[in-house]
């Protein structure tokens, strides 16, 4: 990789999303900042509704009302060089036409309702390529079989023809993935890709996307609230509580030295081959709802460290650098660093 | 496939049979018959109406003869597409009829291709701009469409356009065409009248298949196949209409096969307002005067188009959404 | 954005913080309290149940809202404009209480035509709640008492009078105590047959299923109008107005069941397979209690929907059976049979405001629909629309 | 004329005379008689020949005078008969040519009627027409018409005694066609001494056999020639039926009904058949039908028709007629205030009269005011046979009728409904008639209410349980359904008034409309307790032969006051019940009246019957002499300014229809 390409494909700083609703308007990503390393796996990681997938969405300007961008930048720096503003795009503007699908793609959670069931997956697969490549029906068709067939569909050429309710759920996926990956994108987020699939397929999908990444270079940015998936996937992580980011680092440090308490929480309750039958631990309490967040640091309420009149007063803390590429969101991380140690 | 058809056409005669059933005993119910209905319309000829002329005319349309046995007549007539004789126009009922079917064919299809051509837009933008002004003011355009009794509307419009378009009243054609020959002026002539029941009946449908079309387009919007067809790229008007739309007018290509008897009914209320020579006011006269052969063969051939308009409609289905299959 | 289910609250707090108790309020909500909330924010509809309510009202008080009897003549205004009601007088000078002018009657002898010239010379006071003209109210007790009317000898017909004097205001709020009610009841005729039907073939099947579907086919393929003739003419002829209402009633309702009864067919053997119908079973719940206690809540809000919408139907059914003139007849007094004298040429041309009436049934049509949309959207308190 | 002071209205009568025509308007009012100046004098006698004034040459329409050159028609002179008949126009000479246009309902009005003889216009007396002299003999049993030498079909065919000969034997006496023959013509003869004389005989004397050939004798003469090729007795019942099957008609029954002219107006062998175009009927009447669709009739001019104009062209002088057929009546107004018809009668309602005199300008027509013929716009009649014994005692009370009509207000219907420009008057004959007197059309019209209560009391007929609804003598509940079917005269708007006035002498009625077939099947079977009709028949034309409101010898759907009675005398006493002395009287009066020949012992029964109807109230009237409109357009000239206008004289066959003409002012 030449020095002139930078080191991050992705930039996202202090990104505001907000959705408006009768009852008032709910901040679900409330100033995050994060940036997703060329060519590696990015992870976004969190429980249901902490802003991950309000995240995902904006970076493709997918965002539809009630929900809005309202504050922050998303830097996208492309191989050939240059840097395309995404939050700047008009929203009809042919940039962002050529962006979707074409630098940057996505993969979604539902595979069952993804495709439209009454075209073909050809049909579906071939329109990303013609949007996107100069080429003539017959080759996108071949395309389009190549893809298939790299994402793991057996007799693809007459696959193509059929219609997505005649496949399986883990098969969809892979159709989602193909048509993805066709046009050979940038970037690929795939937001919770293996939450609605079984087990089994989910490790299929999970091995799909490592071999694919790699192949194809595809820096991706994964969605998921499976600390599983993210350990065996990505290289880089980020935890999410509220709509901020609270600890962000590279995977073997995370899993090894959490900094952060809700970080700690969430690998604690991991089930290990170690734990000899014994309850499994749990965070105390529950995600309050986007309309109710504690004044002062969000997770003051459920944390064991929080202490009175510091953690749940004032504003939510800052990221913190406490290591190399490791950062995090609490007033305490030291002196919990501290505690720990001793 | 065929399988499925083949049985649905068996299935069919049953229900004809009890249909005719039904009809004949329907148009029979009241009392009295075809002649005395015709009483009131010798009178007004300026015949004598009298006991003897009454006797004469049953005696000639057999309309003496025992109630299983006209019944019989009448549906074995039916069955080799010989409709019998009207006793009240003292026409074959074939003539009577096919004479005014290519005026109602006309009239019933520029309604409903009015009412496709405007409520299908209509419907997917007030779909896409959900509760934006455009919406409200749509939608209650299109209640007020539904909310006008018809025979109130046509009236209005009938004066309307001779008050101001110097359209005449009632009829298809000005006096002075009445009898022309075939011209551009006669054809002009014509298109300035049609635009009345076209708008009346239009305006009906329209409203009804508006609110119908938003419905389904709203349920497909929140679908995730949208969203997947946003994030490859797709512009979106295109995307709205391949998509979308596709799938919100499936129940409507299913409503064509209904389309089939109406095409032919026409609109009785509208026809008698408007004074129309179509097939409406021809069945609610047969059926004022009980003229059985009339009335009886007319609505059986509607309802047999009904029972195969259901059939088209669900075979229209099952060929526009491949999920549907018909073993 | 697809996995938050934004959550329903009554106070919205500056800042996105809400009251904790509003929250609570909302959890413990029962389905009809979610409706109401969510109905009321369909401002259209709203406003459209109100002017339902007021129009019910008004029929229901009939006897005591319009000034006169539905056949009290007057035979010195045949045919006479709406009078119209001011304020500011011919000088000019305002008046608190409204008046209206008294008419001069000329027939020009070359038409024969009455020409009826408002006189503002002297113009009448109109006064509320005013003795006038005795009636039975609801045919209980006797009463004089309306709620506006002259005093000293004038006449007042707001919405003109029809061929025989007769006062247009009053026959259209009487006519309305028919019109209103027809649809009403109409509907529940169509209501339980509906559900009745639907329910037992969708919830027994098999051969009652067969035969409820076969008639249903049957019912409609046969054109509307035979059925409705022939069905209002087996009506027997010395039946008196409000028995003929009855039997309308009847006729509209047995003809419109069909279409109910397939929608909740499809409901029942959808929800047959739910889970919790299974769950009920199990817990040997009896079949009607299954059926009334766990089935039917489930689709009862689109069944009200689809009668709220079948109403307008049933009221619009009723102007054109008198169009054909096999509806009801004079000297019952509904919109339709106030309609069916008015809807000619010379009405349009010569005396337009007969056609008032028509303008009542779109208010109320109308009405119906919009109240008829905003329940459905409220019907589905579940769905993630905003 | 002004009406009564009303609180609050003050009333001005503005009298605007309007000139039309140079004829003063008449002053407003129920006219009684129309004066006789009204119409050409020559109209009132037997119509002078073209040899009596002098005609010798004649001139023929433009279009007949192509088809002569052509070849294809012989000359106007071998055309007419051999000393055609002079009619005097009412205006001027007309000129040839136009297309008229008219509606369904008055076709008969414009295309004319053309029986052996016709009826002046005070609808009094008979005049010859295809015959030029009748005369009875024998007391009246023979009939003897001698017609006018030379007259032809319209398809040329000569006119002979031998038509009406086929008529009587053909198809009177054919059992299949006419199944049930009219009494009179029961063993009857007919004869024809020669090709120009036609002898009747009958077993009683038939009088009012000469109105009958006046008022619809069309149907007396029938094309020989042309029925004898559909007829069984002259081709075999095989090919008949074939013939039938081919055309489209059910039997061969049917058939002949329409070759004859029947209720069929159009009989064409081309409807699916092999023949070479469309056949249609020979006709003696002015226009000839030549093509039909469901919605116009055409008929062109007779090219053989037999009268001229005093210049000596050869009438009509219209080329075609547009019969138009509408399928409502409200349509038909709606096109008649906007122009589209040349003349239009029956289908206008008098309260609309206001709508077409302000609509003249714009509709380029006038509304000219004639005067219906019918004696009473509405006759009530309570059926004084009804099943319900109860009833059929009131209604058999002469107190209980007089009180129906001493409290209905005609003063007040006759201004609500008629602009006050009817007569109300009792169910009698027309003033015009030879048996009118005044005193039969006063009887029990004026509006006591007062002594109409008095007079249920006296029956006993009071209010006992205070809901202001007066009950039987006998206690039980009085309650009277009125059917009645809505056909020509403003019958609902005048009912509604009726019903209030019953109801404020405690009566309790209620209104219930029926249709055609209802009204004909409940009237004959005696199961209505009271209905209403036009009292049509009330000329002297129709009066001596079908008297349905005077005397008890009808049963159709017109009546229903004396059912049983009537059956009573048809069945000559087997069936029916046997009516009380007054109405048996009546009867015998009116069969003297309808065998005698002397014409003072006539009109002396006739004022018998009269004066009982006047004295009993049979039937009660309420307003009658009515006036009916007729909307003429301004192109269409000679048609007389009043005229009567009913049954009795085919609304215009006194007036000549066939003298009217068109003057195009610009092409419409």
């Amino acid at each position: 990789m030449d020095s002139s390409v930078k080191e991050n494909v992705l930039d996202v700083m202090d990104l505001h999303v907000c959705f408006h609703t009768d009852e008032g308007d709910i901040r679900a990503v409330d100033g995050v900042t994060f940036s997703m390393q060329r060519g590696r796996v990015t992870a976004l990681v969190g429980e249901s509704g902490c802003g991950k997938s309000a995240t995902s969405y904006s970076i493709l300007r997918l965002l539809q009302s009630p929900g809005e961008i309202t504050g922050g930048r998303i830097l996208f720096h492309p191989q050939g060089g240059g840097e395309i503003d995404i939050t700047a795009l008009g929203d009809n503007s042919e940039g962002l036409f050529r962006l979707r699908g074409g630098r940057i793609s996505m993969i979604f959670q539902e595979p069952m309702t993804a495709l439209s069931p009454v075209h073909t997956i050809g049909n579906q697969v071939c329109e990303a390529i013609l949007l996107h490549q100069k080429v003539s029906k017959a080759e996108a068709r071949e395309k389009a079989i190549e893809m298939l067939r790299k994402v793991g569909i057996s007799s693809a050429e007459t696959r193509i023809d059929q219609f997505p309710f005649e496949m399986s759920g883990g098969m969809r996926q892979r159709v989602v993935i193909a048509m993805a990956l066709v046009c050979n994108p940038e970037i690929l987020i795939a937001d919770e890709p293996t939450t609605a699939v079984d087990v089994t397929i989910q490790a299929q999908i999970m091995g799909l996307i490592r071999t694919l990444q790699r192949d194809m270079g595809t820096s991706t940015l994964l969605i998921t609230h499976d600390l599983g998936v993210v350990a065996q996937l990505a290289d880089h992580v980020a935890v999410m509580y509220l709509g901020r980011i609270v600890e962000r680092a590279d995977v073997r440090s995370l899993m090894k030295t959490p900094r952060h308490p809700y970080t700690m929480g969430l690998l604690n309750s991991l089930p290990s081959l170690a734990m000899n039958k014994k309850r499994l631990p749990s965070i105390g309490g529950s995600v309050p709802g986007m309309m109710e967040i504690p004044p002062g640091c969000p997770f003051n309420p459920r944390c064991r460290y929080a202490q009175p009149g510091r953690c749940d007063v004032g504003h939510p803390p800052g990221p913190e650098t406490i290591g190399e590429g490791h950062e995090v969101a609490c007033l305490r991380a030291r002196e919990i660093m501290a505690e720990k140690i001793t | 496939m065929t399988r499925y058809i083949v049985n649905r056409l068996l299935g069919m005669i049953p229900t004809l049979f009890v249909i005719s059933l039904i009809t004949f005993i329907l148009i029979q119910l009241p009392p009295g018959d075809a002649v005395t209905a015709m009483m009131k319309d010798l009178q007004q000829q300026g015949q004598r109406v009298t006991e003897e002329r009454m006797t004469a005319l049953r005696a000639m349309y057999h309309l003496d003869d025992p109630m299983p046995v006209q019944y019989l007549r009448w549906i074995g007539g039916y069955l080799h597409g010989d409709l019998g004789y009207s006793v009240y126009a003292q026409q074959p009922v074939n003539k009577l009829i096919w004479e005014r079917v290519w005026l109602t064919v006309v009239i019933s299809l520029a309604s409903i291709l009015l009412t496709w051509v405007l409520a299908i837009p209509i419907g997917i933008y007030s779909a896409v701009k959900q509760y934006s002004l455009a919406d409200y003011a749509l939608t209650v355009l299109a209640l007020l469409g539904m909310a006008v009794p018809s025979f109130l509307l046509s009236l209005v419009l009938m004066y309307v356009g001779f008050k101001f378009f110097g359209v005449s009243i009632g009829g298809l054609f000005s006096p002075a065409f009445t009898d022309a020959a075939w011209s551009l002026a006669k054809v002009n002539d014509l298109v300035k009248h049609l635009w009345i029941p076209t708008i009346v009946l239009g305006v009906g449908g329209t409203a009804g298949m508006i609110r119908v079309m938003r419905a389904n387009l709203l349920d497909e919007l929140k679908k995730p196949y949208v969203v997947t067809a946003r994030a490859k790229g797709v512009r979106p008007l295109k995307l709205i209409l391949k998509y979308p739309v596709r799938l919100a007018i499936n129940p409507f290509i299913s409503t064509i096969g209904w389309m089939l008897p109406a095409i032919l009914s026409g609109s009785v209320i509208v026809s008698v307002v408007l004074d129309l020579p179509t097939t409406g006011p021809l069945l609610l006269d047969a059926l004022m005067n009980q003229d059985m052969q009339l009335a009886g063969s007319f609505i059986m051939i509607l309802s047999t188009l009904t029972v195969i308009g259901t059939l088209v409609s669900d075979v229209l289905l099952a060929w526009c959404d491949p999920r549907i299959k018909y073993e | 954005m697809n996995e938050e289910n934004i959550p329903l609250t009554t106070a919205p707090v500056p800042g996105g913080r809400v009251r904790p108790e509003a929250v609570e309020k909302l959890a413990s909500a029962s389905q009809w309290r979610l409706m109401w909330l969510r109905f009321k924010r369909h401002r259209l509809a709203v406003v459209a149940a109100l002017v339902l309510i007021f129009l019910y009202l008004v029929s229901a008080f009939s006897e005591f809202v319009s000034p006169y009897d539905t056949d009290d003549r007057n035979a010195a205004c045949i045919l006479c404009p709406p009078q119209r009601v001011h304020f500011v007088d011919a000088q000019g000078r305002f008046h608190l209480r409204p008046f209206v002018y008294a008419f001069d009657l000329t027939i020009d002898s070359n038409t024969w035509q009455r020409v009826y010239v408002p006189r503002t010379t002297d113009p009448y006071p109109i006064h509320f709640f005013v003795r006038g003209v005795t009636c039975r109210m609801w045919n209980l007790f006797e009463t004089d008492l309306h709620l506006f009317g002259m005093k000293d000898g004038g006449t007042i017909h707001l919405f003109g009078t029809d061929e025989l004097g007769r006062d247009l205001f009053s026959r259209v709020v009487y006519g309305g105590r028919i019109s209103l009610t027809i649809g009403l009841i109409g509907v529940f005729l169509t209501f339980i047959l509906g559900i009745f039907l639907g329910g037992i073939a969708g919830y027994l099947g098999g051969v009652v299923d067969s035969l409820v579907q076969r008639s249903i086919d049957i019912l409609q393929c046969i054109p509307q109008l035979p059925l409705w003739m022939a069905v209002s003419a087996a009506l027997p002829a010395d039946w008196s107005g409000i028995k003929v209402y009855f039997g309308i009633t009847m006729i509209l309702s047995f003809l419109g069941w069909t279409g109910l009864a397939r929608v909740v067919r499809g409901k029942f053997l959808s929800l047959r397979e739910e889970d919790f119908v299974v769950a009920a079973r199990l817990c040997g719940a009896s079949q009607s209690r299954i059926i009334f206690r766990h089935m039917l809540p489930s689709f009862m809000s689109h069944v009200i929907t689809s009668a709220t919408m079948a109403i307008p139907g049933m009221i619009l059914g009723e102007t054109a059976l008198s169009f054909l003139g096999i509806g009801l007849r004079p000297p019952v007094v509904s919109w339709g049979v106030l309609l069916q004298k008015a809807q000619n040429y010379q009405v349009v041309v010569m005396s337009p405001w007969l056609l008032l009436p028509g303008l009542f049934v779109v208010i109320v049509v109308m009405a119906f629909n919009l109240v008829g949309d905003g329940l459905r959207d409220a019907a589905d308190p579940y769905s993630t629309r905003r | 004329m002004s009406l009564k002071q009303a609180p609050g209205i003050s009333v001005r009568v503005s009298m605007m005379a309007g000139l039309v025509y140079g004829l003063v308007l008449p002053v407003m009012g129920g006219e009684e008689m129309i004066p006789a100046a009204t119409w050409p004098a020559s109209w009132f006698h037997a119509p002078k020949t073209a040899s009596e004034s002098g005609l010798k040459e004649y001139h023929e329409a433009p279009v007949l005078a192509e088809r002569v050159k052509a070849g294809t028609l012989p000359p106007v002179k071998l055309r007419l008969p051999d000393d055609p008949v002079v009619i005097e126009p009412a205006g001027r000479i007309g000129r040839y040519g136009g297309t008229a246009r008219v509606f369904s309902q008055d076709s008969g009005c414009l295309l004319g009627l053309e029986p052996p003889l016709t009826i002046n216009p005070l609808v009094s007396d008979v005049l010859p027409n295809l015959a030029r002299k009748w005369e009875y003999s024998d007391g009246g049993k023979v009939f003897t018409l001698y017609l006018r030498k030379g007259m032809k079909w319209s398809d040329g065919h000569p006119l002979t005694s031998e038509d009406f000969v086929f008529w009587y034997e053909r198809v009177c006496c054919n059992s299949d066609i006419t199944p049930m023959m009219e009494r009179p013509w029961k063993n009857a003869r007919v004869t024809a001494p020669d090709d120009f004389t036609v002898r009747y005989e009958f077993a009683l004397p038939y009088p009012s056999l000469v109105r009958e050939m006046a008022h619809h004798g069309e149907e007396f003469c029938v094309p020989a020639h042309f029925l004898r090729t559909y007829h069984p007795d002259f081709v075999p019942k095989a090919d008949l039926e074939a013939m039938a099957r081919r055309d489209g008609f059910m039997s061969w029954m049917s058939y002949f009904d329409a070759a004859r002219g029947g209720y069929t107006k159009y009989f064409t062998g081309d409807l699916n058949g092999a023949s070479t175009g469309p056949v249609v009927t020979p006709v003696l009447k002015p226009y000839v039908l030549s093509r039909q669709s469901p919605t116009l009739l055409v008929y062109e001019r007779n090219p053989y028709y037999s009268k001229v104009d005093p210049a000596g062209n050869q009438l009509p002088y219209i080329d075609r007629v547009y019969v138009m057929v509408a399928s409502s009546v409200d349509v038909i107004v709606a096109k008649a205030c906007t122009g589209q018809a040349s003349l239009v009668g029956n289908p206008l309602k008098t309260t609309d009269i206001p709508l077409f005199k302000t609509g003249e300008k714009a509709g380029k027509y006038k509304t000219y005011i004639w005067n219906r013929l019918h004696g009473v716009d509405v006759v009530i009649q309570p059926n004084l046979t009804s099943p319900d014994k109860g009833l059929r005692a009131l209604f058999q009370d002469l107190r209980f009728r007089k009180a129906l009509s001493l409290s209905i207000n005609r003063q007040e219907i006759n201004t609500i409904v008629y602009f006050g420009r009817a007569v109300p008057r009792q169910t009698t004959v027309i003033p015009t008639s030879k048996f009118y007197e005044k005193s039969f059309a006063d009887a029990y019209i004026e509006y006591k209410p007062d002594a109409a209560r008095r007079l249920l009391d006296e029956m006993g007929v009071v209010d006992r349980n205070g809901d202001g609804i007066r009950e039987r003598p006998d206690g039980g509940r009085l309650h009277i359904t009125l059917e009645w079917f809505d056909l020509e005269t403003p019958k609902g708007i005048t009912m509604e008034l009726v019903i209030e006035y019953w109801r404020k002498i405690g009566l309790d009625v209620t209104l219930r409309q029926v249709n055609s077939d209802l009204q004909g099947s409940r009237a004959k079977a005696n199961m209505m307790d009271m209905t209403l009709w036009h009292a049509d028949r009330c000329s002297d034309i129709l009066f001596p032969s079908e008297p349905f409101w005077f005397v008890p010898m009808h049963r159709n759907w017109e009546e229903c006051h004396w059912g049983e009675w009537s059956l009573w005398y048809q069945s000559g006493g087997q069936q029916g019940e046997k009516p009380i002395e007054a109405a048996r009287q009546l009867i015998d009066w009116w069969v003297e009246m309808s065998t005698t020949l002397d014409e003072a012992r006539q009109i002396e029964l006739g004022k018998k019957i009269l004066r009982s109807q006047a004295e009993n109230l049979w039937t009660i009237g309420t307003v009658g002499l009515a006036p009916q409109p007729l909307i003429v357009s301004d192109e269409l000239r000679n048609v007389p300014l009043r005229g009567y206008w009913g049954w009795d004289n085919r609304s215009t066959m006194p007036y000549h229809p066939e003298t009217w003409y068109l003057e195009p002012e610009e092409p419409r």
